[in-house]
């Protein structure tokens, strides 16, 4: 039974293991084992050279594990705090995204990005926030987001195998919620695919992360009000599987979106867009979004009033239900 | 060339001898004064967070002579740009206890610089404050202002590309900002001698054909001489004051994971109070009971200030929405009122 | 008559005439006018203390620009392109953005930052990015786009005047095309307003910016074809004006959205997502989104291919009308 | 300490006579053939941009021994990361004309180094291909290659936070790169005295504790023989070559608004191809009739290569879509059939 944090720092095991070409870069992941531990023990197994410490420079890490990639090793970059990913912008956004391209794909570009991200936890000033949209609006990057212990080791050994680049957001809130089975060994999910993980009639509930939880939760109020929610966890934000999203709501006939950062071009602005493209004729109802609000990420005293909770969920499919 | 004015047994050098021969009786106890209460204000705050009555927060126990000695060089009109761990500075200048608590407990209203004040909210993303520092100096040599700005940050932050291009801009332009770092040896777990090869932070100036001091940060009286005699120059100094914190990185870190207790004892036999308390007391300033005594009024401030902070209200829901534009926006209005209407039916509390 | 380059020129002559306190930073943006001239002549007649030549350095220009507002100056920075902003990002979404709520409306984070953007003039690698959606998802930022010589001074003075921060993107396209009227004092246009340019029936377009010609070629052919559409000018993407929006669509049943970001996760995602959630019981047929691709602006060899033309528009609006 | 070799006159200084003792005949002409090349086919770029056959362009006259002197020192394994003004390296190390005709005519496919060179696309952002180069030599250094990367930027791009941050990596992890920085006195229109208050570029390694060379860029031998030996080193060295453009930045630029005709003559004075000739010349290795008849093939040469790259047809629609990801994901196949329809019934074409 391991935390998510802990299968992180298992899969990354895993990964060091079987492929040579692995390495681990970041602040604090080294004799600290990361500020969250999500590399523990692993300098002391690998040592310094594959599980390096760095300096506070993330322009400097994300650029030197692009010229690392370039000349055929794998990095998989930590970055300390989602928010700390901006002094990286221009090498992720300008060059990681595209030298595949750029180079008619002479240059692996190949790594992978993780940083813990997400509100909830009464975290300090920009510790907290959610700029998956970002990079999702960023092509050449795929982005995923795991929930659970069990995801997250799979979806990270997924994202190394990629010969792309992929930012691998892991939720703070669920780093030590849950502890679940995770096997010890090596395997793969499907980094391009979002999942029905509960099937229903009335409304497509649909999130990723740590929104989930909350989502289940919101599924139980439903349920007593006779309402049967799907629930997809998109895991893929980018290239997103739009498939299994539209077929959902082909079904149901009613969608809300469900997730952290602020709503405005959001990640569910793009959801709710390809829907009312793709299948507007299957709905019966408005396309709701259930989101962060447009301000910046409040400092902790009121993140409860800015984050997505399970009356604001249940509040929006009653809307849609009783929508005439 | 490492300025020290008190060795840490408390005995002056000769440097030191003279130079407080220049203090007034008033700024020796107010520099006693100031580390005492810096350090039972941080001690507090580590327990106040252990009991759950804060968030994280990051101590800064074993620097108090970098923040005070540098803060109480500065003048009121001076703008100061901290990184979060500069409680010992917004003391010193007297930003209310109130608003630092706040401001570890999540609460924005501790953000607010007293009227008057330009003290900017404390800096969370490393090295960023310094560009918006040589900023705020350009606006008041701009001005004809004299006054500088000072930006604190730590030695992990030399690393960073703001703290090239502030010094960059810094000196083509000329201008009055201090850049302060406290090199207190890591960046969290990380020691200095991995951050860079270069083996002080000092000795980087000289690439911008700035001033450079390096002063021992546990030393109150050096740091308070190097920084007013910086502050006087109205030009660009980069200055590394040489110090270490004894605590851990924050109250969510724990220091023994990367190094030796032996190390810790080394710097704590320089402990910053100490030895300025053995100076003032060999020279008569003040007993030990008037100490004691003073300590147990701070105390007690400190104690109404956390009080003070825990009879929070959230301010719902202005509190999310006011100030991000200097008027709420149209669409924003609506965002407003779910809010507002979640805060009515008590799904939303505190 | 000027240009939208001269009458850019022309709204900051009078913006430093009008206001001691505006100060001009850019790179190039003295002695040399601005690599395309869009400070010409202002170096000489207000001199290197009020014009001033960076070092080549964006993140310290737009640092010290956040220190020079809270000092009590209006900085207007000048980002040569679009996609140089990004060694900026940082400091643009950790502070200019949040400056005046993080110091509860204590200091000021008034500035202009002007960006040239967008393609279609064949111009270098990263010269033609259209990114104006991580700053339309940044909350405390507004995002303006002048679509004419007459509205350029007129909103590039709104913004000057807003005590919030503006990115004022300028598209490239537009620089030189088309001479107008433009009054030479001082005027002002509302920055939080769409504008109807044109009424029609049949389908609301929606685009801004070089796009707005187009949408004007468009609607001739559409014509042709007795198709009666509606153009909206969005002008302020953010915050957006989506009343104006909002009834147009109400009336025409049908959207149209044009831009030449990336389409997954750009602005015109936020519209289709917000008509899916306000208006979509008027809408007659799905939401269309004539966007650039989910690839990298290519080299211009192939920027016909990427970029949104009266072809795509015409055959959307086509698939629109002719729904079912 | 400016290194120089070869005086503007053509006569070898006393370090560049016993260089030049120690070069191959072999290697003496290949740098001649080189520096005349480059600048025929530089001129020829610069006037198929004025006939609109390729899109803007910036040109490298007076650059031409930084870039031949630096390229000519390396080898095949190494590790290339241009900026965009380094058409004379992609010559010296063989990229094809066609590759560089390409890029400049806006055609991805002129990125595509030739199997088995390290020739990094030309990066447009300043200074960001700094760190990639540290990457790319930190992945020798792990795999015991002997080798170097090089990345080739200018002055300007000293004030960008990546060449700090660059710099500092690469002396904490002491890895085998050159920063290779072509000072040619102006970013754009901006002087390097507004660019920075450091009189130098070379004085910033120190900074970082890190080797050094300032050397007269348009001094090829000088150029050559630094390279040569910084790259034996296999550790991080800056390498500052003086030099100057004598055209504009770009084809879009025009730099007599921002300096003078006076200047520019006296950098006409110091050019680094009539220097190098004239050693040639007077060592009797070549002579005038023999120049101008390699210049007829090279010329000729040039003419294929651009009609080669004006039969250009756009391959659509996988131009747009491939190499992206890996493989074409599922939601972007949808936007590859619509380009393709288009291409399909003409309405979009070249
Ligand atoms: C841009 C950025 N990256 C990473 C972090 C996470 N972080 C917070 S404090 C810290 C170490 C800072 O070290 P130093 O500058 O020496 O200051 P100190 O904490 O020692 O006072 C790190 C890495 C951050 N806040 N910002
Ligand atoms: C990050 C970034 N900012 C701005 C530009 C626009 N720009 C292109 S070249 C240039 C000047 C570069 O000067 P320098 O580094 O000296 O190189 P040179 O052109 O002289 O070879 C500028 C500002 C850019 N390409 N990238
Ligand atoms: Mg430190
Ligand atoms: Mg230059």
């Amino acid at each position: 039974m391991l935390t998510m944090v802990q299968s992180i720092a298992d899969a990354q095991r895993v990964a060091l293991e079987a492929d040579e070409s692995v390495l681990l870069l970041g602040e604090d992941i080294g004799k600290n084992g990361g500020v969250f531990r999500a590399t523990e023990g692993l300098w002391k197994q690998f040592g310094s050279e594959r599980v390096i410490d760095t300096p506070l420079s993330e322009a400097g890490i994300v650029g030197s594990a692009l010229g690392l990639a370039m000349g055929g090793f794998k990095p998989i970059v930590e970055i300390q705090f989602l928010s700390f990913i901006t002094p990286a912008f221009e090498q992720i956004v300008s060059h990681v995204a595209r030298m595949r391209l750029r180079s008619q794909g002479t240059f692996s570009n190949s790594m992978v990005i993780r940083a813990p991200y997400g509100g909830g936890i009464g975290a300090p000033e920009l510790h907290s926030d959610s700029t998956e949209a970002y990079f999702v609006h960023t092509p050449g990057l795929r982005v995923v987001v795991p929930s659970s212990p069990f995801t997250a080791k799979g979806l990270l050994l997924g994202a190394v195998e990629c010969p792309d680049p992929v930012l691998f957001l892991e939720p703070l809130r669920l780093y030590r919620t849950q502890k679940e089975e995770v096997p010890a060994d090596h395997y793969i999910l499907p980094i391009d695919r979002a999942k029905v993980i509960k099937q229903g009639e009335d409304v497509t509930l649909i999130g990723w992360g740590a929104m989930i939880s909350l989502l289940k939760e919101a599924d139980q109020l439903l349920l007593e009000q006779d309402i049967s929610a799907e629930i997809i966890d998109v895991q893929s934000l980018s290239p997103i599987d739009e498939v299994t999203i539209f077929e959902s709501v082909k079904k149901t006939g009613r969608a809300v979106i469900v997730h952290e950062a602020p709503r405005t071009c959001g990640v569910g602005a793009e959801i709710a867009a390809r829907l009312s493209e793709e299948v507007i004729d299957s709905l019966e109802a408005p396309i709701k979004r259930v989101a962060g609000y447009d301000v910046p990420y409040p400092l902790f005293a009121l993140e409860h009033a800015y984050l997505p909770s399970t009356d604001k969920i249940v509040r929006a499919v009653m809307e849609l239900v009783y929508f005439q | 060339m490492l300025i020290n004015h008190l060795l840490p047994c408390g005995a002056l050098t000769d440097d030191g001898a003279s130079f407080w021969l220049t203090l007034r009786e008033q700024e020796k106890l107010d520099l006693l004064r100031l580390l005492r209460s810096v350090r039972l204000f941080d001690r507090r705050m580590v327990l106040w967070q252990r009991q759950g009555k804060i968030g994280t927060y990051a101590p800064i126990e074993g620097q108090e002579a970098a923040q005070v000695g540098s803060a109480y060089a500065l003048d009121k009109t001076d703008w100061i740009f901290p990184s979060y761990r500069e409680q010992g500075v917004a003391y010193t200048v007297g930003i209310p206890m109130t608003s630092v608590i706040q401001y570890w407990s999540g609460q924005i209203e501790g953000c607010k610089p007293p009227a008057g004040y330009r003290y900017v909210p404390p800096t969370v993303p490393i090295a960023t404050q310094l560009p918006q520092a040589v900023g705020a100096a350009w606006a008041m040599k701009k001005r004809g202002e004299t006054g500088i700005a000072i930006a604190y940050f730590g030695d992990g932050a030399t690393s960073e590309g703001d703290f090239h291009e502030a010094l960059n801009f810094a000196s083509v332009y000329d201008l009055p900002v201090l850049f302060f770092c406290q090199n207190n040896g890591y960046a969290i777990s990380v020691p200095f001698s991995e951050q860079s090869a270069s083996k002080t932070v000092a000795e980087r100036a000289a690439a911008y054909d700035m001033d450079a001091y390096q002063v021992d940060g546990n030393d109150v009286l050096a740091v308070y001489d190097v920084v007013k005699t910086a502050r006087g120059k109205q030009r660009p100094v980069l200055i590394e004051a040489i110090t270490y914190r004894t605590g851990a990185h924050t109250t969510a870190d724990d220091a023994s994971r990367y190094r030796s207790e032996e190390e810790v004892r080394i710097w704590l036999n320089r402990d910053p109070l100490y030895r300025y308390e053995q100076l003032c007391l060999s020279e008569g300033l003040l007993d030990e009971d008037e100490l004691i005594q003073e300590d147990g009024q701070v105390t007690k401030q400190l104690d109404r200030a956390i009080r003070e902070v825990e009879k929070y209200q959230p301010n719902l829901p202005m509190g999310l929405f006011q100030h991000v534009y200097h008027q709420i926006p149209e669409c924003l209005k609506k965002q407003q009122e779910e809010v507002a209407s979640y805060a009515d039916n008590g799904s939303i509390h505190c």
